[in-house]
């Protein structure tokens, strides 16, 4: 019983990378490594939680925090999509800004409680007929609605990259603009769509921290699971479905310690820390090393593509 | 129709004054946010000028925090000139600091000048292999580059917190996950708050100058990152050169760490690098890879480092609108860049030149 | 009668900085028909097909698309009217699979992927063209000739009627070359018309109705296949006028400095790129290599530099064979390579280096120690910039990339012959460079000549190499057609050797 | 909140040096009450510099007390036990500038230390919590594995003991004196490992939180949460460092200020327990206030032997008392502690 609730913990814990992993993803489907995602995260996490404060509506919470999100990724987008800026450079600095708007802007909220009416509503729900399937309905089917949308949105994103047309072009940009250029696809406008929503996934995952994980606003709330969402990345090797997979996996592992404290393992228990990174570079070196050019990275990640040149 | 075209050269002039159009941009910009969240600007900026320069101590602040960032940035420097995208200055920070360590741990009772070699030593050794591990599966397997270093990060961090939280716990120290300081004959000497590192990082500058600009293999960096057929043609050993810029990019951040732990923190922490691995890459970056305005650069970011920490304490406005103020600069200048690169013309027939 | 022409293309102009790319060119295309362009490299074919595929803007001139005068400012523009051109670099997604390949950025797809739908459209066009397209195959998995049936039937998919294939058998082997003109005659029988511009005779002959031959920039003349054979094609291609003064030098040629025995090398797509070539090269005599582009001259230098793997076969220098030495110890024994490749700055030159710097590159070794001096390059930059008139703001910090081509290859063929070399390669010396600059790499290389160098020269233009070189090897698909006196032989005949439609014995 | 840089000589200038940031609803905002207050009370003759959020790090800490010293203060509070050896190494570089560790060991001429005995309240909340338990199973949330926290996990268990012998402390760390994400996490597991009662020794209310979402019962600490935590909140052993700072600054004004090792009880009022709330079962508050009668009066010592550790060794025997010295270096559980000090 004990191993279900740590397993529904760690979803919950993975929840919050879910969002930012996802929308990474589909940046770097359109071939932006953009390592803001970080910054992206605090922006929603705070203006998330001052909605919710402020106007005591969860929607307007989760809004405002997907706008907030978007927003950085809108300055990302204009430097690099518009200026061909350089997108790493970019990106650490979108990060260095999100962290210093979330604690600038969060000062006056830290030790603020969510309102009543958001925490109630992003409650876990034991969700009617799956919820009663034996494990699997403990582990996801009882969770917040704010999990439950990220179950949706694993989905709407697979069908979006691989069953439609847009998606079928977004990776077509990613990896090799020239020729969705050349094919008639309107590739700044593309970049500029997937950037966008990236940032509105993050904020919506940073937001995930500030008004259901924890109830009291703290100071640094994301505190690097940006960085660990651009990392999984890589460990999904890019796919929405191992995306989710992945981010379980890591959130469990974030919250594993308490669960294995009692037990006094042999092992240290700040070693399980380093195993997702491992595993996250074991599959970086099995793709390049095998050449599994459709579970490597896009071809075109982190270049900027400018029509004039060659 | 409108098109994006690219410029042939900027003048120097033009450069300059693009540049500090845009700094003054991005101030006017932070100076509305600064006051509409109850600040006065422009006791802001001159208290963060204040913060650097006010007295010999505070400069001496300055410098502390400049001589890591700078040592990074030209580590960083090196990789980046080869067109090896090295985000992993952080992860190469730490392993540095953690080989100083390990000096100290091994042999505790080595003379003063002996364990500093030995660390330093060690240090570069740490550092550059954390580097040559990506570099080499780059140049065998094309393993992005760019994302293994960032994983590196990772598990350096992780490591050094399993060290401090476990295998390395200072026992003396009650119970609180530490590691135990360094002792005295592995403290890097200081007078009056100026540590030795700053005559190694003179040193550097100095050695780096020479490295990228007059040394043959300096040269032969440049070149293969412009142009691997052309390295290829005029003889230059590809593998080898890779390798030992990966070694001399590594170790220089690596190296770092040793400063950062024998002159600054006294102990390897998980908290030495405060993220400065990731600042390097922005400075090496908007200095053109050119040693002296790495330099220059360096000094302007610890003049934003030191004094966004001096306004907290003497202003008591929080450190974060300083970060604000840094990353809105930054946005000006990555934008600006588009200006001195390109420019927009109606002009139909440019298109068909390129 | 209008109608029966698909395209008309009109007193079409087009120019790039002093270039004349084309020259009041009259182009035009009948519906049904396969309509091949000939001409000499630099000719304008690609410009031509270009202004045709909406890439460049034509400076002066009319485009007519059935019977209506059109303005076509993009590909896409083009493809909008039918227009679909063959891609000399193929635009394909390495990752994706031919259905995702076709699908990407076309009109006719849904929002919702229909796999099947796309799958019957496909089918149908398949079994109407009889090609040979397996839709779930990745591009990484293909064969240069199966990408180039991908990109074809992409356009074609796209309702593309008039197909232009801009030399699209160099890169096949003759089965696939069989195989695409297959293609081409069913797509004919289904009402498109076709425009292929090739450099091989025989293929001309067998796959077009009508001909236009293009020559510098203008189009000499449009005949029917049935009415012309291939000797009055290249005669028509070539021209007759020598148009250049280049000096030719009389010199007494001297030992045997080269021997090359036998030299095949392949390249990535497996197809032998250099097929059994043989010859030698003396002290005192300049040898000419003639051939189309893609022909195997750039391996051949790269395979003597040690640059390019040789499959089998010997280099041998100085009584030494020098396969398998690395460039360095190549470099080292005195063979200098001055190679200018298509985009000018490949390979030879860093662009983004100043003069020095790049004098540097050949220079940095010779002094001892860790350290590189630049007095030394500095010293023959300047000597270089005087020497050969280069006009440049500076040799320092002006990076070579901003300096015109002309200028950019007297600085790589000066340096190569600063160092006093033992065998000198030159390839394209001259390529895209005026009159008076041409002039001053001829007398370079005959100076180098005078002083009993041995010298390849790897040269485009007939003319030049019939003036200047003591003897021409003409190489075809790889191999050589021929080794000739330009002084005992005509024109014709090397253009013929060139196409392989002719083939000839040495110094006949 | 606005310092100001003018130079009166009548003006003292004070520092304070904060783990966390100074509203953070626990351990930092409990220094910055005591801060306030003192404050207050010297009416305009002092005045603070305060830095948040400083990293437990020599050189953060070193750091700040220069930029601190740079702006004229002469003496320096150091609130969190991880600024030790930063704060020696300042005293050491400053000599005639005078600092106060708070929770530390080490002192100097210039260095002195100060804490109170929080074990005191701690074992009263434990008597509440022992009282309230139905599984038998409490939480507790504590930082780090330092002496300090392991001997409040004593305190409250052995108050636990005392009123129901068959419970168990369940411990868990955390390595992080403030992180909200970290502590709820920490709670969670152990709520669902079967407690129904949490205690803690962390700054934010994140622990009480987990409780209140899995409808258990909660101590807190450092400051009241009667109002804002209502649901779950039944008394916190509490903290109020007003009275020293006033007087420690007074005697630097005075200029007699001498380094010192100070540790006050419940009779001093630095440390207390809370009211208790109507959450807490009914007999709670007349044991609870027999207890606290008999520590003020002397006669209840929360260390008294005996007292067996996990392993059943005794570690005090019956009829003595822990010395202060083994107090502060205190680094095993008593026999109802579940968990382990490393
Ligand atoms: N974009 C351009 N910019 C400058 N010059 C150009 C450009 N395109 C073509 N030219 C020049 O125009 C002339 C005609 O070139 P074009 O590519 O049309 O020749 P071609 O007949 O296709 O030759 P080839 O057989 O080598 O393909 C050449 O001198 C070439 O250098
Ligand atoms: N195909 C091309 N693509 C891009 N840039 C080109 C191209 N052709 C020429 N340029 C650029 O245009 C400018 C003019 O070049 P161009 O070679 O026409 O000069 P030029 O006046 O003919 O000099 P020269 O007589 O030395 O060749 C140069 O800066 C050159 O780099
Ligand atoms: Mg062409
Ligand atoms: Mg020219």
């Amino acid at each position: 019983m004990e191993f279900i609730f740590f397993l529904s913990a760690a979803v919950k814990a993975g929840t919050c990378l879910l969002y930012a992993t996802l929308g990474e993803i589909i940046s770097e489907k359109v071939g932006h490594l953009n390592l803001g995602v970080e910054g992206m995260m605090q922006m929603g996490a705070v203006i998330g939680f001052i909605a919710g404060f402020t106007f005591g509506n969860p929607f307007a919470a989760v809004l405002c925090a997907a706008l907030a999100g978007a927003a950085g990724a809108l300055i990302y987008a204009l430097l690099t999509v518009s200026f061909k800026a350089n997108q790493t450079v970019t990106g650490l600095t979108l990060s260095i800004f999100g962290v210093g708007f979330a604690a600038f802007f969060g000062k006056t909220f830290v030790g603020k409680k969510v309102p009543e009416a958001i925490t109630t509503f992003f409650q876990p729900i034991k969700l009617p007929f799956l919820g009663d399937i034996p494990f699997i309905g403990d582990i996801f089917f009882n969770q917040s609605v704010y999990v439950y949308f990220s179950y949706i949105l694993v989905i709407a994103i697979y069908l979006y990259l691989y069953k439609t047309k847009w998606g079928l072009n977004t990776r077509m940009i990613g990896e090799n603009p020239v020729a969705a250029d050349a094919s008639g696809i309107p590739v700044d406008k593309y970049k500029y769509f997937n950037i966008v929503l990236c940032g509105a996934l993050c904020g919506l995952g940073g937001a995930f921290l500030s008004l259901v994980y924890i109830s009291v606003y703290p100071v640094n709330v994301v505190s690097g699971r940006g960085w660990i969402a651009v990392c999984l990345v890589i460990f999904a090797m890019w796919n929405p479905g191992k995306a989710m997979l992945g981010a379980y996996f890591f959130g469990a592992l974030d919250i594993a310690s308490f669960w294995l404290q009692k037990y006094n393992l042999p092992v240290s228990i700040y070693l399980f820390t380093a195993l997702p990174y491992l595993a996250t570079v074991f599959v970086l070196l099995f793709t390049s090393m095998r050449k599994i050019n459709n579970k490597k990275e896009p071809a075109w990640l982190g270049k900027n593509y400018f029509k004039e040149d060659r | 129709m409108i098109h994006i075209v690219k410029k042939e050269v900027s003048k120097t002039r033009d450069k300059i004054l693009i540049r500090v159009g845009a700094v003054l941009a991005a101030l006017v910009l932070s100076s509305i946010i600064v006051a509409f969240a109850g600040a006065n600007p422009i006791e802001l900026y001159i208290g963060i000028f204040q913060g650097c320069f006010g007295s010999i101590h505070r400069f001496g602040a300055t410098i502390e925090k400049m001589v890591p960032l700078l040592v990074l940035s030209l580590g960083v420097m090196v990789a980046f000139k080869m067109q090896f995208w090295n985000i992993g200055a952080e992860g190469q920070f730490l392993m540095g600091a953690v080989g100083a360590t390990l000096v100290v741990r091994l042999l505790p009772n080595l003379p003063l000048p002996i364990m500093l070699l030995c660390m330093a030593l060690l240090a570069f050794i740490f550092g550059a292999v954390w580097l040559m591990i990506p570099a080499f599966f780059k140049a065998r397997f094309g393993t992005n580059e760019t994302l293994f270093t960032l994983m590196l990060n990772y598990i350096a961090l992780t490591f050094v917190t399993a060290l401090q939280y476990d295998f390395w716990k200072d026992p003396a120290a009650n119970g609180m996950p530490k590691i135990a300081n360094l002792p005295g004959n592995a403290l890097l000497p200081s007078i009056s708050g100026f540590n030795l590192s700053i005559l190694f990082t003179v040193i550097i500058i100095l050695v780096m100058y020479f490295f990228m600009n007059k040394s043959k293999i300096g040269f032969e960096i440049t070149v293969l990152g412009e142009s691997e057929n052309t390295a290829r043609y005029i003889g230059i050993n590809i593998t080898k050169t890779v390798i030992i810029a990966a070694m001399v990019s590594g170790g220089l951040c690596g190296l770092v760490g040793m400063f950062q732990i024998s002159g600054v923190s006294g102990a390897l922490s998980i908290e030495i690098t405060g993220g400065l691995g990731f600042t390097a890459i922005i400075v090496a970056w908007l200095s053109g890879l050119k040693v002296p305005f790495v330099v220059m650069n360096s000094f302007f970011f610890a003049i934003l480092l030191q004094g966004a920490s001096y306004i907290q304490t003497a202003f008591q406005i929080p450190g974060s609108v300083a970060e604000m103020v840094q990353a809105i600069v930054l946005f000006f200048i990555l934008g600006s860049e588009f200006i001195l690169q390109y420019r927009i013309t109606s002009d139909k027939k440019k298109r068909e030149v390129a | 009668m209008n109608n029966d022409y698909v395209v008309k293309m009109k007193n079409i102009t087009k120019v790039f900085g002093k270039v004349k790319a084309l020259d009041h060119v009259e182009f035009s295309l009948k519906k049904g028909e396969v309509h091949a362009i000939l001409g000499e490299n630099g000719a304008g074919k690609s410009s031509l097909m270009n202004v045709l595929n909406g890439i460049y803007m034509p400076d002066e001139g009319s485009v007519e698309v059935k019977g209506q005068v059109v303005n076509i400012s993009s590909p896409k523009d083009a493809l909008d009217l039918g227009i679909g051109m063959l891609p000399q670099h193929y635009k394909l997604v390495e990752a994706f699979s031919a259905i995702e390949n076709i699908a990407a950025g076309s009109r006719r797809t849904t929002p919702f992927l229909n796999k099947k739908k796309i799958l019957d459209e496909m089918g149908k066009l398949i079994d109407k063209l009889g090609m040979d397209i397996e839709p779930f195959k990745k591009v990484y998995e293909m064969s240069v000739a199966e990408k180039q049936s991908l990109e074809i039937f992409k356009v074609l998919y796209r309702g593309a009627d008039v197909l232009i294939l801009d030399e699209p058998t160099a890169v096949l082997t003759p089965q696939e070359i069989e195989n695409l003109f297959g293609i081409i005659r069913r797509m004919v029988s289904n009402g498109c018309s076709v425009i292929i511009i090739t450099h091989k005779l025989e293929e001309v002959m067998e796959i077009s109705d009508r001909i236009t031959i293009m020559r510098k920039g203008t189009t000499i003349q449009t005949v029917k296949k049935s009415e012309t054979t291939p000797q009055e094609l290249a005669g028509m291609m070539v021209g007759d006028v020598m148009e250049l003064n280049v000096p030719f030098l009389e010199v007494e040629r001297g030992e045997k400095s080269l021997e090359v025995k036998s030299m095949t090398a392949i390249d990535r797509n497996k197809v032998t790129i250099l097929d059994n070539v043989t010859f030698d090269l003396y002290a005192g005599e300049i040898l000419g290599v003639a051939g189309i582009a893609g022909s195997g001259q750039k391996e051949l230098c790269e395979g003597i530099a040690g640059l390019y793997p040789i499959k089998s076969g010997e280099v041998v220098f100085e009584g030494e064979n020098i396969v398998g030495k690395t460039p360095e110890k190549i470099y080292e024994m005195g063979i200098s390579l001055s190679f200018v490749p298509e985009d000018r700055l490949g390979m030879g030159l860093v662009s983004s280096m100043d003069i020095i710097d790049n004098v540097l590159l050949k220079d940095y070794r010779n002094k001892k120690g860790l350290g590189i001096s630049r007095v030394v390059s500095r010293g023959k930059a300047e000597l270089l910039v005087e020497k050969l008139n280069v006009s440049t703001p500076g040799i320092e910090n002006h990076a070579v990339s901003l300096l015109s081509g002309g200028n950019i290859q007297k600085i790589l063929l000066g340096r190569e012959i600063a160092l006093d070399p033992k065998l000198m390669i030159t390839a394209y010396a001259t390529r895209g460079l005026d009159v008076g600059s041409s002039q001053i790499i001829y007398e370079l290389l005959n100076a180098q000549k005078a002083k009993m160098k041995p010298i390849m020269y790897i040269g485009e233009d007939l003319d030049v190499l019939m003036s200047l070189c003591d003897r021409i090897m003409v190489l075809c698909e790889g191999k050589v057609t021929g080794i000739v006196d330009p002084r005992k032989t005509s024109k014709e005949s090397i253009g013929l050797m060139m196409s392989g439609v002719m083939d000839e014995g040495e110094e006949q | 909140s606005s310092g100001s840089t003018s130079k009166t000589n009548a003006v003292t200038k004070v520092g304070f040096l904060y783990v966390g940031p100074a509203d953070d609803g626990g351990w930092s905002q409990v220094h910055d009450q005591g801060r306030a207050k003192m404050v207050e009370h010297f009416n305009g003759k002092v005045e603070t510099v305060v830095k948040e959020n400083v990293a437990e790090e020599k050189s953060a800490v070193v750091s700040t007390v220069r930029d601190m010293v740079d702006q004229g203060c002469t003496i320096i509070f150091g609130t969190s036990y991880g600024f030790m050896d930063g704060m020696v190494e300042a005293a050491k570089e400053f000599p005639d500038v005078k600092f106060e560790h708070c929770s530390g060991y080490m002192t100097s001429d210039n260095l002195g230390t100060y804490f109170g005995r929080i074990e005191e309240p701690r074992y009263l909340s434990g008597i509440v919590a022992g009282l309230t338990t139905k599984t038998n199973k409490i939480a507790y949330i504590a930082a780090m594995p330092i002496p300090e926290c392991v001997r409040g996990i004593n305190a409250f268990a052995l108050g636990v003991k005392s009123v129901n012998p068959t419970a168990t402390v369940n411990v868990s760390w955390t390595n992080t004196w403030y992180d909200p994400t970290v502590e709820k996490a920490a709670a969670e597991a152990l709520i669902q490992q079967g407690c129904d009662v949490t205690a803690q020794h962390q700054d934010s209310t994140a622990v009480m939180e987990a409780a209140k979402e899995a409808g258990k019962l909660s101590i807190g600490y450092d400051l009241s949460a009667a109002t804002t935590m209502s649901e779950v909140y039944m008394t916190a052993p509490l903290w109020d460092f007003s009275g020293y700072y006033t007087e420690r600054v007074q005697a630097v004004i005075d200029g007699t200020w001498k380094s010192d090792t100070y540790w006050g009880g419940m009779n001093d009022g630095i440390v207390s327990l809370d009211t208790i709330t109507k959450l807490a079962p009914g007999s709670a508050q007349a044991q609870v206030d027999t207890a606290t009668a008999a520590i003020k009066a002397g006669t209840l010592n929360v260390f008294a032997g005996e007292i067996k550790d996990q392993t059943g060794t005794v570690r005090v025997n019956a009829g003595t008392v822990l010395t202060d010295e083994a107090e502060l270096s205190m680094d095993w559980f008593v026999d109802n502690v579940v968990g382990s000090v490393n």
